[in-house]
């Protein structure tokens, strides 16, 4: 059973230097994984908004950071385009993007998944790591991609994260991760249930060496990865209206016959109950980050003037 | 009598035949020992072959028997004596988590356990073993202290998963978890983890990241319940079995993937056939690594602990080598 | 105009008399500007007379004020920027105690501070301004993150007292101020606290065991609430003002029992009467102590904070020199 | 006003060995506040048991740990009758039982409260402090005295605490303190109030230096006292029934009008919700603690044998 772990599997190549060519709105197009069929709208000039139902120009919202421009809805975007509105023009460094995915336990149709998802996202794998800066500040930032099986985290995003988290503690950088996921990914088993573990080690590491974590909670956020990296942070941000949980709706309704209250599980409820410390907007996101970035750069300590 | 399973009926079947003869020798008066004694052999035979070839979905139905023994049936036969800490400090005792100071072989210890019901009552009142969050905080406040005061931690994982109700999410069950994985890895004591049963998810996992984690060779540890992926997988739950098969969740195969470091024998057919003999081996299989952790300085256990989760997973590392089909 | 206490009328009484005088004048064409002056210069003596010689009872009235300013209103005058972070990670987000980050004079402060609401439905909202254990859970996290990272704490204080409902109760209202008080005194940070309003019994001092105790000088800060004591001692609520004098609770009483470091002057008549001049008062005399405990080194103002606390009390320290009765 | 805060005032002088000297069954006598009016059983041969009602012979509830035979209600008890149960035969050595009170706010009627509480409880304050030792273990010992005007804490009290714990760092031993108070002593005012945060920060270097601190909570402790060094045990543990909250039910409900539940702020509430790791009846008392200070001994740390 394990001995064809090092044996090679079949993946999509993207090509290095691709990603880079693309602008942002086919990069974010790419990513949207909001219920509107192409039936419906054909020729993507125009998209409907599932939160008040407006029909925008995609244009508008493109411009508006695919937040509705009638109602504020957050469209989800692609880790590449939450990039691009973020980080300062050119600063972003990307690492580890060569990691990718073994189907060790030969889990059936894994292959296939992964093949899709990456014909669907355009990434190699659910997340997206490197150092940028924001108003020229450097950090080391981490992007899951839910059009990449849900963001789920296996064996390559835990790695990835763990990994910057260690880079920005020899760089002695600030880490920003921004997370969507369903949780952990049942194809790889326990190996996905122990990068839970590892990455919330590395923040422990991170937190001993007195290094600033921003975990950044997009809609949706569950599972495995609200119960690691994704609660951890020394400041908790959402965008707003995003699902957050440890056990998505459908299940709580299905395990305790448990019909939740309207709100449930939103960016708002769970700064109510305690867990989330400012829910930003998506077109404030990079200016409010800026400031609490610059708060903790070193030197900041013991009333030093900033 | 315990609880029969389907795959446990030829030896229960080959049984009632041996009494049955037994008993006809007895009441006729005719010498039939050596064909019981054949039947005797074929029991043991077929008891070898039953149990040494168990599936996965007949270990899941194992480790999750009614009368599989549970922390507190342990407890009294492994340590000369539990004293029971409750309560999370903030909001209740939770009692799906049993946690206190425990004498093991003469050494004082910090014990964190899951604890099932054994009826529908007890059940209740545990929630079936699915911790709250706090449960999960009471378990990080004992491990602090346990760390404050240099005394080894032993965690008991027995959970179908961390609960999954309103109140749960209210009251921050991913941060309850999370905070549970931090803490552990920032120790300096030896902790010590071990699958007694069912090893559910993120819920099971919150105790399982210590130095060493031992399984019971019945039990199981899986990143999702296999009645939930056999629903995502083939929108069929009764599929659980083919799932069970997929997740290689086992004591086996983890002990295979570099998860478990070693499995503790159970009485044959499963720790409730022999609740003794089963405390005897998991009793000296801990106290082995605890022996062996003691010797190691405070900051070498911590950073073997970050070593060992940091090699957990699998990946290629090099680009483009795997990559063969394009994309444009 | 601002709501008026009984001791003011004399004051208002000059001002209306002055105003009609006014009116008169321009009415009639009389020059009457040297009378009027003359007023004008005998209001200014009440002033200081009565708002120079404030009994205990009425500082209670003006601390008490539903004009008051409270955080809210100090913090755009204090700060260059206030990022408010929420929540206890627990349980909820208290809104009696707003904590977050904020600039003050160019350094990078974490501030938690209690609020009253200014009317029924805001008080509603922030119960009045008596925190639940999650508000006090909220500040020992806000203040460990500004430990980790170096920050000054200024806390502002300014509540009747702490929440005393039965979820109070049950969530351990007492644990979550002796949390504060203990994570207060192991800060290797300069921590500033100061008395904006009323400082009502433990669930004041939770956010008062600083490096420094400021009080604006209309402001108390008292073991009991004037009522209760009344209530206690003479069976009476009503006798308040009696009790108000006894307990010795005011800015001026703190400063002689070396409780209080130094009081912030208010505008004449109290802070509501001039927003920013206090707060301009305000934010001078927390420059003045940032600054000065921002040269001692962490471990030094933590013991210097030990120190302090230390010394509070007073008490006779040889045996037999007082004791003059004999009990058999 | 603060002028005379040196002048001598006029209390009660307890000499010298006069505790030493009864027998363990006066002293607890002594302490007994339970409403029994001494015309109902003028001869002290009996006692009311105010749970179950059944009158029991004195000399029977004496031997029993002064606990209601019949059914386990827990008798109050003064300091010194603790310390007789609780500590081996001679091992007690008294601590700055010299402090005594001064009225410094010229608080009324707190000089006439302070006699009478020392006639009543034959203590000089409302706390014991000292070192001694249970099968053999040492320890430090403090014990409020709740027939001393409720066991408040006043500058006294709050100073022998916070003494106590300095001593028990500096001889490396762990600290036991039994709790029984109303809260902060309103007569010494900002004064009293100040002792909460005296002896939290006392049990802060305590907790920095890993020695043990056990609190035990006994019928009754409220106010300020649960507010600070009671509900900061490394272990909580309390005497069954004991009630236990920061505000009294009686305030609850004038202020709040709100009548609490049947059985609030008993032990076994406050266990319930998280707040107690132990109830111990008091005959069992001795033993529990011996268990736990032995697991607590020096030499215990890292996996010795013990
Ligand atoms: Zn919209
Ligand atoms: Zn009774």
């Amino acid at each position: 059973m394990f001995k064809d772990i090092f044996r090679k599997t079949k993946y999509v190549t993207i090509k290095s230097g691709q990603m880079q060519n693309r602008t942002p709105s086919e990069v974010s197009m790419q990513g949207e994984v909001v219920g509107i069929s192409k039936k419906e709208l054909p020729d993507g000039l125009w998209v409907k908004c599932p939160k008040c139902g407006e029909v925008l120009f995609n244009k508008d919202i493109e411009e508006n950071a695919r937040v509705c421009t009638t109602c504020e809805h957050h469209f989800r975007i692609s880790a590449n385009a939450r990039l691009a509105l973020l980080v300062d023009e050119n600063s972003f460094e990307e690492w580890d993007a060569e990691l990718t995915t073994l189907d060790s336990l030969e889990f059936p149709g894994y292959e296939e998944k992964l093949i899709e998802a990456q014909e669907k996202s355009g990434m190699t794998e659910g997340i997206l790591t490197g150092r940028a800066r924001i108003e020229d500040i450097p950090f080391v930032v981490a992007i899951n991609e839910a059009s990449f099986m849900m963001g789920s985290m296996g064996s390559v995003v835990g790695e990835k994260i763990a990994r910057a988290i260690e880079r920005a503690i020899e760089l002695r950088l600030p880490v920003v991760i921004f997370s969507t996921s369903g949780g952990a990914r049942m194809q790889e088993g326990i190996l996905s249930l122990y990068q839970m573990a590892k990455t919330s080690a590395a923040l422990g590491k991170l937190a001993e060496n007195r290094l600033l974590y921003i975990s950044v909670l997009t809609d949706p956020t569950f599972g495995g990865v609200t119960a690691s990296y994704a609660s951890l942070g020394d400041i908790m941000i959402s965008e707003p209206n995003a699902l957050i949980g440890f056990t998505g709706p459908r299940v709580i309704k299905q395990t305790m016959r448990q019909e939740l209250p309207k709100g449930a599980q939103t960016a708002e409820f769970n700064q109510e109950h305690g867990l989330i410390d400012l829910i930003v907007a998506r077109t404030q996101m990079r200016s409010v980050l800026a400031r609490l970035l610059r708060y903790h750069q070193e030197g900041a300590q013991y009333g030093a003037t900033v | 009598m315990a609880q029969l399973f389907e795959f446990e009926k030829p030896i229960a079947e080959l049984v009632v035949r041996i009494a049955e003869i037994q008993k006809f020798s007895a009441d006729k008066g005719i010498d039939l020992s050596q064909e019981v004694a054949t039947l005797e052999k074929k029991v043991a035979l077929l008891k070898k072959e039953i149990y040494g070839n168990l599936e996965p979905w007949q270990k899941v139905q194992i480790a999750r028997h009614s009368e599989r023994p549970n922390f507190y049936d342990y407890a009294p036969l492994l340590f000369e004596d539990f004293t029971e800490l409750k309560g999370d400090r903030l909001f209740a005792d939770d009692r799906s988590v049993a946690g206190g100071i425990a004498l093991f072989h003469g050494i004082v210890v910090t014990v964190i356990a899951q604890v099932k019901g054994k009826d529908t009552k007890e059940n209740i009142k545990r929630n079936f073993g699915m911790p709250h969050p706090e449960g999960y905080r009471k378990a990080v406040r004992l491990m602090d202290q346990a760390e404050k005061f240099g005394r080894p931690i032993l965690t008991f994982i027995d959970t179908p998963g961390a609960a999954c109700d309103l109140g749960a999410e209210e009251r921050g069950q991913g941060e309850a978890i999370a905070r549970c994985l931090l803490a552990m890895s920032g120790y300096h004591v030896p902790v010590i983890s071990t699958v007694i049963g069912e090893g559910g998810s993120g819920g099971a996992l919150a105790l399982g990241a210590g130095n060493v984690l031992l399984m019971l060779e019945n039990s199981f540890y899986s990143v999702i319940a296999p009645e939930s992926c056999a629903s995502i997988l083939w929108k069929d739950t009764t599929k659980a079995k083919e799932a069970a098969a997929a997740l290689k969740f086992t004591a086996q195969d983890l002990l295979r993937l570099g998860v478990a470091d070693e499995l503790v024998r159970e009485s044959q057919g499963g720790a409730h056939n022999n609740l003794n003999q089963t405390a005897d081996e998991l009793s000296q299989v801990i106290s082995k690594y605890l022996i062996r952790l003691r010797s190691e300085s405070p900051e070498v256990l911590r950073e073997k602990r970050y070593e060992k989760l940091r090699t957990i997973g699998f990946f290629h590392e090099t680009a483009d080598i795997n990559l063969t089909k394009d994309l444009t």
